[in-house]
């Protein structure tokens, strides 16, 4: 069985073997054992309040129960941006008109900007293949919003995410071709492990400082601002049905889109509930909707520390869910324990 | 004798003709009857005008040859922009150094500006096909700034010179189309006849970009454009650079042609324009020996200013000029007036 | 009894006499007999659908129905800028930071931008100060949520509210005294009737266009922006209560607020449902929650052309609604008909 | 007689006694002995260097006066920020103009640019107080471009001058307090020791700022002190300006003070520099009636560069300039030998 909880220090060495399977394009999870056993241990940090939270970063891990072993990765760090500034394009608009000409162009503009700055974000999200199948996916990157539903008061209001941005199958981005090329005179997978590693300060030194009018850029590289990549299309979309939108931000070397909601206004927040875990009765389910029905729960428990969420069946009413006791076990919990709960899938108004 | 002047009443139809001459771009002659009289007009006022501080007046000048046929003409405005602002592109270079990647480079960028405003603007210099790349042509390029050294209350310190850029045998401007049509959303041509040529318009500042535009982002052939001017105006561009006028700091917010300019301080006129007195020619067998060096010679006056070609020895170290009586009568002036000499 | 309703042709007279008695801070009702008959053809055209949607402006009246005098207006812009260019400035972030000296600067910037254009805007909200007691304001308001709930197809998915920015009990507008005046070199009241009249072009031409460092600002002027006048602040919560947010654009002359949100995040959206009007059953409320029993109701029909909304006691319990017979009168419905209910307040999570 | 020759080891000492005299600002003297030392150094092996493009030489010269004491000094670097960028603020007038209102006006902006890198810059300016106002602070102050004018390919076709700007009794800058402080959150005193008085690092960029300073939005006290000189530096301005140079386009990022430049065909010393022969004076009854003018007149090597003033009749219509034994031993110069003279 699947449970997805807060990483422990015994972690690293597991969690080594699985960032070797990690592709190119995932900057944040590189194989390097003093890199990750230091995001560890701050990670652990975090979940224990022993750091402030401006300086978390949970991570969390899916754990395989049968084998023990991990299966996926993702992590949400408290704010971006406190020590070294966080770049980003926003998209802006100016009207340029001329009543006398009769003239009315609208320009989209690319404006450089550390707006995020401090931003609560979601990162480093990964699946191993072996188990890319059901609804892992949404449990894995899920996980997070429930997590932040319970501890809502650890997190600024703003929430982002950083997606991929589109790149060609050759690995070329059109749009760093189009705007970065020119002022870093290097090629995209360089600058892109420069600033992996760290290396941001060029950032301020080689980008042009002054707005950019998106038409000067050429075509090709017009079409993929705010598009992802076609391998991250899919954890677009779970994002977008936790209330995640495309505001205007993007990478300023891939135009990919920023995803970004306000922590208050997320789906888990809104519709996620509290439950006892208790027995079930027939009798209470008969004012529940039909149509949520059997409809899979993402269930976890409600401490920090060791936090855990696994996937149900069992469906809360009247505040008593009747959890197996399997899943009670997952989730460390026990009858009578509250648990936070939250239906896998957005339901729709019926209005 | 070519004779440099200011143009009359009775040169209209001569402009008229001269003006048939197909010429690209905007800085050169009035195209029509009205707007050439105005122009004429406005010269004649602006020559008779007492003026405290430069404003609005046009300058009009002729290069009429040794048979009185009106030859060539050459235009100096006053203050440009004098009713609203004279916009441009500011060249600028930006310096990136990374001190993290160890790297620098410039990055070049065009920036709207309305610094040439209030500036003279010398324009419509235009030479028939004879006197191209002559003396005279110098003549007369010259004798615009001959009479800003004679009266310069009635200019700027600081003048400048937009020449035509390059366009296509359609008439299209590939500088335009990557930059001023996104705005403008129409032809280049289309554009400088709706504005008439101005580059003093509010629209401008509606439509024309706020920021700098990176030139690294702009397509290879506008790129190529920058700066560059149109065949027909080399032997304007030869002739100013030759004078101390500069190329790269500005260009055409329209067609990308450079705009040449220049401080006073730094004008061969200015620096080596000498006052001498006249004197009446003779043969002179000491003098016979010293070599003859070509001078342009103008009469002192504002209000009746010519300019004409002489040739004599250097007159630095000399307190007057020896003139031949044609000279005199050419410039209508008379021994013991003062002139204005410059080398050329 | 006060009914809100589509405006129509023969409430001219009667909103002139009301605009007569609105303050100097309204700047969109003048009582100008002129321009607001052309402002009430443009809406009778916009209920009837015979303008394209950008186009539109929906206004609303407020009408008492034992006396027939208007209580109160509002209107709702189908989109802003496309004619002439609508400005803000928009908050951003710009981090100056220097490792080598170890200084991290985090400065507020103000950029000019017409990022807004196209955006639907509430607007035009009077309320006559005889009728401002109860829930005749939330009423009044709130009933643009709905209209926007029944016809989301006719907005855009950005929704915007201007609301008047700070000034001092003297009319001193803290910002346009260390900002604005700088540069337009007149009085604020000035500049504030040239905007009223369509006289906008001054801006493109006076404005500083270079992003501005709210640093170089005197504090009065820092700490008023996104500030609302005192007069306004009430307004503002109603809006906030909707779904609608500060998301850091601001007026350029007082620095006021600009809320915003997305339509299909509203309150209204999410939570409004449709009800037929039908009898009521006792046994229909048993399984209602206790917590919303006796609370006040936002009902509207669903017609466009004849959109008229009321405040109901009547809750409507598995998709019927018990109408009093004069409440369905004032909504030209009757038994059978569909109509749309909300909360006048917003609920909870009890999570 | 003093003479302005190249610094020498020898003066170091002399040098640490004159850099104890309070100045303020950064543009002035090293202020310890080591410093002093690597300026002697770099300036030796300058002068000594054979170069192609101007880069990082640096050229201090010393006034030496009659009994052989060193009371005043004047550097020169070859390219300004050749390690890097220089920055200065630029001044931008912003022409504002609205036909709706028709108002207009004009708004200052300072822009943050790099666009005197690799200009020559003068800079150490400092002379004794005897020798204030003198003509020999004028000679030492032109016998940098006189030193220009000799070897032209040492230096960029542009100069400018950063000049101190004002600060109250307590080293504080009302521009810094408006400015700089904010970026940098820290005293003006504090920022310029640790940024030692460069103006070409990379942290400059990262933490100044990078969008133009609307000039109406800054305090009034820091508005007064924008372009104002320190008044120890006015000495050095009325010199300058009388030069030629320009002190309107630029000021200083930190605090605030003008930078003078100027295209060298506007200076003084290069339109006026003759390049003449040398002969002997003697007593000559003939020219006794003519008037004396006063010269700099500086030998013609550039490894034994060396400046007097000498007084003589007008050079322009000569071929030679008379020069008494005195002065050429203090050039190290011979009849016959070629100098180049200015009028002082």
């Amino acid at each position: 069985m699947l449970v997805v909880r807060a990483i422990q220090d015994t972690d690293l060495d597991a969690l080594y073997v699985m960032a070797t399977q990690v592709g190119s394009g995932m900057t944040t999870l590189k194989p390097d054992m003093k890199m990750m056993g230091d995001r560890l241990n701050i990670a652990v940090a975090s979940f224990a309040e022993t750091i402030p939270p401006e300086q978390r970063d949970y991570m969390f891990v899916m754990e395989d129960t049968d084998s023990g072993r991990l299966a996926g990765v993702c992590a949400i760090k408290g704010s971006v941006g406190l020590t070294e500034p966080f770049y980003n394009y926003r998209i802006g608009t100016l009207v340029h008109s001329s009543r006398e000409l009769d003239v009315f162009t609208r320009m989209d503009t690319l404006y450089l900007s550390n707006d995020l700055t401090g931003s609560t974000e979601l990162c480093s999200l990964f699946l191993h293949p072996d188990y890319r199948t059901g609804n892992n996916g949404k449990l894995l990157s899920k996980c997070r919003f429930l997590f932040i539903a319970q501890f809502p008061h650890l997190f600024t209001e703003k929430l982002i995410a950083e997606m991929r941005g589109y790149q060609e199958e050759s690995g070329r981005s059109p749009f760093y071709e189009g705007l970065g090329r020119h002022f870093f005179k290097m090629d995209f997978d360089h600058v892109d492990a420069l600033t992996a590693v760290g290396k941001k300060s060029f950032i301020a030194e080689l980008m042009p400082r002054q707005p950019l009018y998106v038409a000067y850029l050429p075509d090709d590289a017009q079409e993929v601002i705010g598009k992802v990549h076609t391998s991250t299309a899919p954890a677009r979309r779970l994002l977008e049905q936790e209330g995640m939108y495309f505001e205007g931000y993007v990478d300023i070397f891939d135009a990919g889109p920023v995803l970004q909601a306000r922590v208050s206004e997320l789906r888990a927040m809104r519709d996620s509930t509290l439950a006892d875990i208790g027995p079930a009765t027939d009798g209470d389910s008969a004012c529940a909707p039909e149509s949520v029905v059997a409809e899979p729960m993402l269930v976890s428990n409600t401490t920090l520390k060791d936090f855990r969420m696994i996937l149900s069946q069992a469906m809360p009413v009247n505040g008593i869910v009747a959890l197996p006791e399997a899943e009670q076990q997952l989730l460390h919990c026990r009858s009578g324990d509250t648990v936070r709960t939250l239906t896998l899938n957005p339901r729709k108004n019926n209005g | 004798m070519y004779v440099v002047r200011p143009v009359e009443l009775a040169d209209i139809a001569a402009l008229e003709a001269l003006s048939a001459v197909p010429m690209p771009g905007v800085h050169t002659l009035p195209k029509t009857r009205e707007k050439i009289r105005a122009m004429v007009e406005l010269s004649i006022a602006s020559f008779a005008a007492h003026v405290d501080i430069p404003s609005e007046e046009g300058y009009l000048m002729v290069l009429e040859s040794q048979d009185k046929q009106i030859v060539g003409t050459a235009a100096m405005f006053a203050a440009a922009g004098s009713n609203g602002t004279y916009f441009s592109f500011r060249n600028d270079v930006i310096q990136q150094v990374s001190r993290d990647l160890n790297i620098s480079h410039s990055v070049h960028a065009l920036t709207l500006c309305s610094e040439l405003t209030g500036y003279s603007q010398l324009s419509s210099f235009f030479v028939g096909e004879r006197e191209h790349g002559t003396p005279e042509a110098a003549l007369l390029s010259r004798a615009r700034l001959m009479f800003a050294v004679l009266a310069p209350h009635r200019f700027s310190e600081r003048f400048f010179v937009p020449l035509a850029g390059v366009t296509d045998s359609e008439g299209g401007s590939p500088f335009w189309d990557a930059l001023g049509r996104k705005f403008f959303q129409m032809d280049f041509l289309d554009a400088e006849r709706t504005i008439g040529g101005a580059r003093n318009r509010t629209l401008i500042v509606e439509l024309m970009p706020h920021y700098p535009v990176y030139v690294p982002l702009l397509p290879g052939d506008a790129q190529a454009a920058m700066g560059q001017i149109h065949p027909s105006g080399e032997l304007a561009f030869n002739l100013l650079t030759a004078e101390g006028f500069e190329a790269d700091d500005y260009i055409d917010i329209f067609d990308g042609g450079p705009i040449l300019q220049a401080h006073k301080n730094s004008l061969r006129t200015f620096t080596g324009a000498l006052q001498r007195r006249v004197a009446t020619s003779v043969e002179t067998p000491d003098r016979g020996r010293e070599p003859q060096l070509r001078y342009a010679v103008s009469s002192g006056s504002e209000h009746d200013f010519r300019v004409v070609i002489t040739h004599c020895p250097a007159l630095e170290s000399q307190l007057s000029v020896a003139l031949s009586l044609d000279v005199q009568d050419a410039l209508h002036i008379a021994e013991g007036d003062t002139v204005i000499c410059v080398r050329i």
